[in-house]
């Protein structure tokens, strides 16, 4: 009997939900966000949603868009996909809002891509994964710079130096795959020889095995292409095994985070990376630093932080939308178009060039590489 | 000394020991015997605190012991010698008995252990010659002695010994006995428990017979020695044995 | 052969730590039969605790190890003292599911108070690698090394000869004879939890240094950690001990000879082998009871 | 009140209320968000009823799970996907495979007992993990399977939404009524008489180890149907959905909810996916609110909520007599 | 092959022959070259002391203990290599010195797993509840119902059996034993934990049970109920066969005096 | 040995009591029918027992239960455990028997000596037991009492009076175990033989079988130069010495370690509060094989509660003179009316005598007097048959009831 009675409630509980369910008028534009705020991917999402946070208030500080102010509705997938896809469902069905920004991740991205084309709702990722936008989807779109142009960056800076055979250390997780997956790809465009490919736990705490068997396969350079803390860990180890290799590290460490986790062993190493961790050392000319300057700018008043590379995606994400909404209306397939046709971007991460054909919109530009010496950035021209 | 009144166990639905009442005075060498499953053990888990859900009253020096922890019974002055012996196998014999001596330690007696420690080796001298080895590689008489000597070790004002002579030879359970005639002889006030009906009564000023969790009789040892009802709780009687005609 | 030694520098480091983590639990379980799947939470707390006494208090190093261990202790103290003994059960599985929810407890607890970025603290001694037989050592890895042989060591010695530690191990033998003995067994539990989480704090407080400390780090530690003390046979320290480090060694090899993707799934193999083989562990504590 | 019932009678009017219950949920349900929460529920429902069969009744602890969550959902999305197969023959090859491989893994894992069985579990359901991980060429790897076809069946499209609710749900029903229909049979009578006393079962001739790896197996084959579901509903899958926190997830399900229940399957898995929902105003408190609550009712109902409600019930009921 | 024939075809051949049984744990000798053998149709009491292996000798000739020497043979068939389950079947029934009643099952429900090894329907037959898993299922049912009427139970058929008290428990063991129609039921200690009565009706059971044509060994603490009626009795002590014999040879025997009372 | 003097904690004794009283009811009920079904009957198990006073919840035994159950269905051990078995008259046609194993004689060998050594026997003194056939049985316990002692025992044999007296003068008898109506036909002789008393080294006579006033017992002093003591005991179980007088003479210690005492109303059967004066009910708490439980004994008395001057732990009680039944002591014999009809009954071969029954003194010596009614049925022409047939009956009843029996044939009354 008493089964019956917690059925009962359980349908009740439901119920009671259901009825909560306001049904305020959309006299705003109302934006979904999902970020991995907390989780393994959190040094992602954090930043990311802060950065959301900041540009609506901002946006609506000035007055809103056409006048209506913008709304954010931010849910976290902790870099889990079935969490994503309860807050995309959530956002889609129960907010109803007229695009979504994010998710922070790749998996958590994918995960919910489907239901964002089937509600018909234009999402901008800040993930990296390049699957997310090849092949393009009509209502996907994305900030993050590929790995596809990370590498080709990476590959351009080895060819340089005359590097001929590499050794490829990955992660073990979709940001390390995608990578791994374009090193390989990408190598013979460039002239160059993987002779080791290995991977390391997201969590593991010692990679020296790994490094010793690259090592001893006798590379001109080690690639590290990984999010923190694991290439600190690859940085510190590739020093104590004094493996006097130059160590090329990926844009998913690029950030003063990094420096501070690997100390010493940061120094040497060069990563690609988006303008803003160097915003300072850019020419006055770049483009680019304007935007930068304002962001770092803003946020740095608001959290009272220091920006990160990540939050970036963030920023641009809004701005772009901020952009298609302008005119809309509110009518998610104008947004989409607006989108689609956005032409001469210019991003904390570069200048987006959206087309039918791509939806991601950055070129090779969109990095610069650095190396890091006495603990600082340092611009390799 | 110990008072035991109208004790009743049980484990779960099952009752092991209906209305028992005992008592030990002070000095007194006691025996309970009884066949197996005669509720022994359970009245000592009960005295010992082990199982906590009986009934009745037992007081130990005018305290009662209702709701006292193992320990703090020991603190009170019981130590039980347990049934099976149960030494601390990977513990060498010494420390065996520094854990009887724990709450000795405790109370911070440290001089008066060391009296006990040459009192016991002197009492088992077999003990003093195994001091290093673990006491899992004891015979099995030198482990009961062992466990005897680590409930002494506690100074305790009763002892009570669990079935001191299970699973050892019979000359191993003569000398095991005459241990406990010699504690008894120094002052120890002694609770046994025993199987062995002859050898337990033989050293006892009273004992107890216990038969299916009810004390069937009591008396002074030899009267006991001389009673074929303690034969029968043992064995069972046959019918056959009493006087057809009664009961009409 | 150089590559064979690396791996085995390697292998023996995150072995020790999986050890220090293995020995924690073991001994836990040795006194209460428990598995506690927080343990590696406790990890997290020394390792993060290094992090603030050490790093952004700028404590001196030793003064800021005891304060970890210390944390490391109150917290398994009051997490006996308030979840374990109250709860009524007897079924062991639930206990199980309050440590995992423990677990989860923490980890938030640890990402409100420590954030979630992490963090690295800096090696006890210098940076610069030793070499031997052309394989780099990391004084760190002998710091770890040294110290999960130091932690195996002294509980051995607390256990074998001090009169707590005795009345500890008489506990775990024999619950009921220690009871007769006077000996408080619910203390000892709570002291051995204590001791337990102290052990998982000091894995943290040794590991910080070569690893990053976050407040999600332990999780996997904790899991390697019972992993290792299933190998050596629960309720062994020795086994423990000998459980992590070839569990760390077989990593170590597995991603250095085979696979470094599949390290973990060879070392998994291996262990479901060894429990099939040997259903109680490698040195399963053997039975010193005659009857 | 329902003494005089048998104890068939009182389960049909239990399943007519659940099923009513269901119905009219499915029904009222508009929003989308809701309706997919409880579509979770149902997945987890299927998960939890597979593993409380396990545990509950066979008293065998599995922290490995997941991993037949994985191996079915892989093997559909696998054989859906990049195969092109019908999803429904998928779902038998599915079923099947999730089977052999329990029977495979069952047969020398569960001689162990205990912690060790625990283990044992657990290092499966890592191995199974890393594989997903790791063998990208077919799994899609870390990054996950993209490409998983929608489910048809005829005219019926089961998109997200009512269709899919009602689809997962009738699953549910039917897993319970199998549950329902083998805790009344020979072999059901044998399996709780398992977990009241094993020795006493063995004793009365039920080949015990035969019995929990059929269980085992049975528990793989809803786990694998549970995976099934869940692949062609998000259409996307990555290994971290089946790894070592979900296995623990699901053994929290049953726990929680009550072993050796069938209803405490659904109350736990109900709670556990509910919680993280409700939990969101939480934000950064979630996890420690989530863990508290795990721990306390752990702690104050040992034996779950089913048990634990019912004591509450009685115990009020006893008061107001 | 049905239970009547077998009892046929077993003549006047011993029903159970233990012969030079030894086990060993950790070295020392739990039963060291026990040796009987037990006739159709009689009760064999089985006592000794603490500790004389009295559970362990049970525990071999159920299956649970394999032997490490010496064999069992049961109704002409050696049992060295039968499992636990197969000797069930084969008619070995048993109780359980603390009742070891499924608690949360109903009485015919114990009874009918008792049935277990005399039944066959599967995981699919009870997913897809064939017809002749309903005409099995109902046989059974009528069959366990009888033996609860047998046994005085039938009144407590559908309670749970964890709520009744402890003499119907035991009672119900029995019932449940007896519900694999075995040849042989060894009873642990059936009356341990019963009051004055609630013995003498057991005894009464036990009585009427033999009567049933089942062979029965029984451990007992509860002499009176142990040689009021058994019909030999055999006696342990420190894992030997101490002596055998009737109950009144038993009681005046030397031998076994000393080893309950002591010399 | 605990003895009179030997100081015993009232706490101890109380639990000592309850202990022994369970375990004698466990026994009793375990292997007695007649036990169990009185507490079946009373829907009771021994476990109902918990305390002495939840001994009020049982029903009482009588008298008449020892002949019902003739002659072993009341023991509670096999009869080859009985190593002696010993017969009173009983209520009705069948005399009670009532038998010991090794352990009762063990247990009262002690209780006599413990009584005796309460009057200050000791190894040193002379113990001469001389008491009627009827109290035989009292003869062999006072024997292993006294031997238990130390005591030189002259056992109890059937000595002419004057053999008697050349015994006591002769032997230095220190110590005389006695009925008042031996004792003072004693007296009587040795007064008529001009002897003294102070040729006697007598020092104490302990009287048993009937309560004796204080006058008597001072006369008896003054005229024997000895001490009196009081002995109660009871001729079913277990035999003398259950109560005992201590050197303070108020009063007779029961030795309730091993008899527990009641007082009830003997009509109501209600139990009396202590100080009452109502019939003795005893259950006794070690004997093994014929256990009584709430024994009505037809003895009146009055338990006396406060602590004893002499410091002996035991509970005394005042025996009072009046009885409860319809007995009558001859000769410390108690001889029941009822039975004694029976007896008679047979003994005629008629169905209904009509008679009364009186103590009488015969030749120094206490008998029992029936004056029997002389009535058609008995009436025979022969004078001389009607001799012979009171002769036969005389000696029948004499050897039936255990004291001498005196006819006297009277007119049909009017």
């Amino acid at each position: 009997m008493i089964m019956k009675r917690i059925s009962m409630a359980i349908a009740v509980l439901v119920m009671a939900l259901l009825a909560a369910d306001g049904l305020y008028a959309a006299s705003v534009y109302k934006i979904g966000g999902i970020f991995s705020s907390t989780g393994r991917a959190s040094f992602l999402g954090d930043p990311e949603q802060k950065t959301m946070e900041m540009m609506i208030e901002k946006i609506n500080a000035a007055g809103g868009i056409d006048g209506v102010k913008l709304e954010a509705v931010i849910y976290d997938s902790e870099g889990d996909p079935a969490k994503a896809v309860s807050a995309v469902n959530k956002l889609l069905h129960k907010d109803k809002v007229l695009a979504i920004i994010g998710p922070s991740t790749t998996p958590t991205t994918l995960a919910i891509v489907n239901f964002v084309e089937r509600a018909q709702v234009p999402l901008i990722s800040c993930a990296a994964g390049v699957k997310i936008t090849s092949p393009v989807k009509p209502w996907v779109f994305k900030t993050a710079q590929s790995d596809l142009l990370a590498v080709a960056a990476v590959y351009q800076h080895m060819k340089a130096r005359g590097i001929k055979k590499i050794g490829v250390l990955t992660v073990s997780n979709s940001f390390g795959e995608s990578g791994k997956h374009q090193l390989l790809n990408q190598a013979k465009d460039f002239g160059l020889e993987v002779v080791q490919a290995d991977s390391f736990g997201a969590k593991d705490t010692d990679m020296t095995a790994q490094l010793t068997k690259i090592k001893a396969a006798g590379p001109d350079a080690i690639v590290c292409w990984g999010t923190n803390p694991g290439p600190a860990v690859v940085a510190k180890n590739v020093k104590q095994l004094k493996i006097d290799l130059p160590l090329y590290q990926s844009h998913g460490v690029a950030s003063p985070k990094f420096i501070e986790l690997a100390g010493d062993a940061a120094n040497g190493i060069i990563l690609p990376t988006g303008k803003i961790l160097v915003t300072g050392l850019l020419d006055g000319s770049d483009p680019q630093r304007a935007i930068l300057e304002d962001y770092q700018k803003d946020y740095n008043a608001m959290y009272n932080a220091n920006v990160s590379g990540f939050g970036g995606y963030a920023y641009d994400a809004v701005n772009l939308l901020a952009g298609a909404l302008k005119g809309s209306g509110g009518d998610k397939n104008k947004i989409r178009d607006a989108l689609e046709s956005t032409q001469g971007h210019m991003g904390t991460t570069g200048e987006f060039n959206f087309s039918a054909q791509d939806h991601n919109g950055l070129s090779p530009k969109a990095f610069v590489m650095v190396e890091i010496q006495n603990g600082t950035w340092k611009l390799i021209k | 000394m110990l008072r035991i009144k109208n004790l009743k166990c049980s484990y779960g639905s099952i009752t092991a020991v209906h209305g028992v009442s005992l008592s030990v005075k002070k000095g007194e060498l006691i025996s309970i015997i009884g066949a197996n499953g005669a509720g022994k053990s359970s009245l000592l888990l009960a005295v010992c605190g082990l199982m906590k859900t009986w009934s009745g009253e037992i007081s130990f020096e005018d305290n009662s012991l209702r709701g006292m922890s193992p320990p703090s019974i020991v603190r009170a002055g019981i130590s039980m010698v347990p049934e099976g012996r149960q030494i601390f196998s990977p513990l060498s014999v010494m420390d065996n008995l520094k854990m009887g001596a724990y709450t000795m330690y405790r109370k911070r007696m440290k001089a008066e252990v060391e009296k006990d420690f040459k009192m016991v080796l002197s009492m088992f001298p077999i003990l003093r010659e195994r001091a290093d080895q673990l006491a899992g590689t004891l015979s099995g008489g030198e482990q009961q002695m062992l466990a005897i000597a680590r409930a002494l070790m506690a100074r305790p004002r009763l002892l009570v010994l669990d079935e001191p002579s299970m699973g050892l030879a019979p000359k191993i359970v003569d000398m095991i006995f005459e241990t406990i005639e010699t504690l008894r002889n120094q002052g120890v006030t002694i609770l046994l428990v025993e199987q062995n009906a002859r050898a337990a009564l033989k050293i006892a000023d009273r004992g107890y017979v216990l038969e299916t969790g009810k004390m069937v009789l009591q008396g002074s040892a030899d009267e006991l020695l001389v009673d074929d009802d303690v034969k029968r709780a043992y064995l069972g009687q046959d019918y056959g044995d009493f006087y057809d005609g009664r009961g009409n | 052969m150089q590559e064979i030694i690396q791996y085995l520098f390697s292998g023996i480091t995150t072995g020790a730590i999986y050890a220090v983590i293995a020995v924690g639990l073991s001994m836990l379980y040795s006194s209460t039969e428990l598995i506690n799947f927080a343990h590696g939470e406790f990890v997290m707390v020394g390792a993060m605790a290094m992090v603030t006494f050490w790093v952004h208090l700028a404590w001196p190093l030793p003064l800021a190890i005891l304060a970890a261990m210390a944390l490391g202790c109150t917290l398994g103290l009051l997490f006996e003292r308030f979840a374990i003994r109250t709860a009524k059960a007897s079924n062991p599985i639930v206990l199980v599911i309050i440590t995992v929810g423990a677990s989860i407890f923490l980890r938030g607890t640890g990402m409100l108070a420590w954030g979630k970025d992490p963090f690295s603290v800096p090696s006890f001694s210098s940076h610069e690698s030793i070499e031997i037989l052309g394989a780099a050592l990391l004084p760190q890895s002998i710091w770890i090394v040294l110290g999960a042989i130091g932690l195996a060591g002294g509980i051995h010695f607390f256990l074998k000869k001090t009169l707590t530690g005795k009345a500890m191990v008489a506990c775990a033998v024999n619950q009921k004879a220690a009871w007769l003995s006077g000996i408080p067994s619910e203390r000892m539990a709570v002291l051995a939890f204590a001791i337990s989480t102290g052990c998982g704090a000091i894995a943290g407080i040794f590991i910080a240094p070569i690893t990053m400390s976050s407040y999600d780090m332990g999780t996997i530690l904790g899991l390697k950690g019972f992993c290792a003390a299933m190998i050596g046979g629960l309720g062994s320290l020795w086994g423990a001990f000998a459980g992590g480090i070839l569990l760390g060694v077989l990593e170590s090899l597995g991603a250095g000879l085979i696979s470094s993707g599949l390290k973990d799934a060879i070392a998994f193999i291996l262990l479901l082998l060894i429990l099939y083989i040997r259903p109680g562990g490698l040195f399963a504590a053997k039975e010193a009871k005659r009857f | 009140m329902s003494d005089k019932l048998s104890a068939r009678s009182r389960a049909r009017i239990e399943n007519s209320i659940f099923l009513a219950a269901v119905i009219l949920l499915g029904l009222v349900t508009e929003n989308t968000y809701y309706l997919q929460i409880m579509t979770f529920i149902g997945i987890n429902t299927l998960l939890a009823l597979g593993l409380n069969m396990l545990m509950g009744y066979a008293g065998q602890v599995s922290l490995g799970h997941a991993a037949f969550y994985g191996i079915g959902a892989y093997a559909t999305a696998i054989l859906s996907g990049t195969y092109a197969l019908s999803p429904w023959l998928a779902l038998i090859c599915a079923v099947g495979g999730a089977v052999l491989v329990a029977f495979i893994v069952g047969l020398p894992t569960l001689r162990l007992s205990g912690y060790y069985l625990g283990m044992g579990t657990l290092g499966f359901g890592m191995i199974v993990n890393i594989l997903f991980r790791e063998w990208s060429s077919v799994t899609g790897g870390a990054s996950g399977f993209v490409g998983i076809p929608v489910l048809e069946a005829g005219p019926m499209v089961f998109m997200s939404g009512k269709s899919y609710f009602f689809l997962v749900w009738a699953v549910v029903l039917a897993a319970i009524l199998i549950c329902r229909r083998i805790l009344r049979s020979r072999m059901g009578r044998a399996l709780r008489a398992i977990h009241d006393g094993e020795n006493a079962a063995l004793a009365v001739g039920v080949n015990t180890h035969y019995l929990k790896l059929k269980v085992f197996m049975f528990a793989a084959a809803l786990g694998a149907v549970a995976g099934f579901l869940y692949a062609h509903f998000v259409l996307f899958i990555s290994p971290e959905s089946f790894g070592f926190m979900v296995s623990v997830k699901m053994v929290t399900m049953v726990v929680i909810g009550g072993m050796a229940s069938i209803w405490g399957a659904l109350l736990g898995a109900g709670l556990l996916t509910l919680l993280p929902e409700v939990l969101h105003g939480f934000a950064e408190y979630e996890m420690i609110v989530f863990g508290l609550v795990l721990m306390l009712v752990m702690i104050f109902m040992p034996q779950g909520l089913t048990r634990g409600f019912l004591d509450i019930y009685h115990a009020s009921r006893k008061k107001r007599q | 092959m049905t239970n009547q024939d077998l009892r046929q075809a077993q003549s006047q051949q011993p029903i159970l022959d233990v012969q030079g049984l030894t086990k060993l744990f950790g070295g020392v000798k739990a039963q060291d070259n026990i040796s009987f053998s037990i006739e159709p149709g009689i009760v064999c009491g089985l006592i000794g002391p603490n500790g004389a292996g009295k559970t362990t000798l049970f525990n071999m000739i159920t299956g649970i203990y394999a032997p490490d020497n010496g064999q069992v043979i049961f109704n002409g068939r050696n049992t060295r290599k039968m499992a636990v389950h197969q000797l069930v079947k084969a008619g070995i029934a048993r109780t359980f010195q603390h009742v070891e009643l499924f608690g949360s099952m109903t009485l015919l429900e114990n009874v009918l797993v008792g049935m277990h090894v005399r039944t066959r329907c599967g995981f699919w037959g009870a997913v897809t509840r064939f017809p002749w898993v309903n005409r099995e299922e109902k046989a059974a049912v009528e069959k366990a119902e009888s033996l609860l009427e047998f046994t005085g139970l039938i009144d407590d058929a559908h309670k749970p059996a964890g709520d009744l008290p402890v003499g119907r428990q035991k009672t119900a063991e029995i019932a449940r034993a007896l519900a694999s129609d075995p040849l042989l039921l060894l009873l642990d200690e059936p009356a341990a934990g019963l009051n004055a009565v609630e013995t003498e009706n057991l005894g009464q059971l036990i009585r009427a049970v033999k009567d049933r044509g089942v062979t029965m060994m029984l451990v007992e603490h509860d002499m009176s109920l142990a040689m009021g009626i058994s019909d030999k009795v055999i006696v342990l002590d420190q894992g030997r066969k101490l002596a055998q014999g009737t109950p009144r040879e038993i009681q005046n025997d030397e031998a076994v005096m000393a080893a309950y009372l002591g010399g | 040995m605990p003895n009179g003097t030997n100081p015993m904690d009232t706490a101890d004794k109380e639990q000592l009591k309850l202990e022994r009283l369970q375990s004698t009811l466990n026994r009793a009920y375990k292997n007695v029918p007649f036990h169990r079904k009185r507490f079946e009957s009373h829907n009771l198990t021994p476990q109902a027992i918990g305390a002495l006073e939840d001994i009020e919840k049982l029903p009482f035994m009588k008298r008449a239960d020892l002949g019902l159950h003739y002659p072993y269905g009341l023991f509670a051990v096999p009869l080859r455990d009985i190593v002696r078995i010993h017969t009173a008259p009983g209520t009705g046609d069948r005399p009670s028997i009532s038998g010991y194993t090794q352990a009762d004689l063990l247990i009262w060998k002690k209780l006599v000596a413990r009584s005796l050594n309460a009057c200050g026997v000791t190894d040193m003194d002379i113990l001469q037991i001389h008491l009627p056939a009827g109290l035989a049985n009292w003869g062999r316990d006072y024997k292993d009492g006294g031997e238990l002692l130390g005591a030189s025992v002259i056992p109890n044999s059937m000595l002419s009076l004057s053999k008697t007296l050349m015994v006591l003068r002769d032997y230095k008898t220190t110590t005389l175990v006695t009925t008042l109506a031996f004792a003072e036909q004693l007296t009587d002789h040795m007064f008529e033989r001009e002897r003294h008393p102070n040729e006697l080294n007598l020092k104490r006579i302990i009287l048993v079988g009937e309560p004796v006033t204080k006058d008597i017992v001072k006369d008896l002093e003054a005229r024997l130069h000895a001490d009196i003591w009081q002995h109660y005991g009871l001729s079913e179980i277990p035999g003398p010495a259950i109560a005992h007088e201590c050197g303070d003479h108020c009063g007779l210690h029961i030795c309730d370690d091993h008899i527990l005492p009641e007082i009830i109303d003997p009509a109501t059967g209600q139990t009396l509060p202590a100080g009452t004066a109502g019939e003795l009910v005893l259950t006794t708490l070690s004997a093994r094989a014929l256990p009584l439980v709430r024994f009505r004994t037809g003895d009146m008395a009055r338990l006396i509660t406060e602590p004893c001057g002499c410091g002996s732990p035991f509970i005394r009680m005042e025996w009072l003179t009046e009885r409860a039944d319809d007995y009558m002591i001859i000769s410390g014999i108690k001889v029941s009316q009822e039975q004694t009809a029976v007896y008679l009954k047979q003994a005629l071969g008629i169905s209904d005598p009509d008679c009364d029954m009186e103590r009488i003194r015969l030749n120094g010596t206490e008998a029992l007097g029936i004056s029997l009614v002389l009535d058609d049925a008995l009436f025979s022409d022969e004078i001389k048959n009607l001799e012979q047939l009171m002769f036969t009956t005389e000696r029948s009843l004499t050897e039936n009831l255990g004291v001498p029996v005196t006819i006297r044939l009277m007119q049909k009354r009017n």
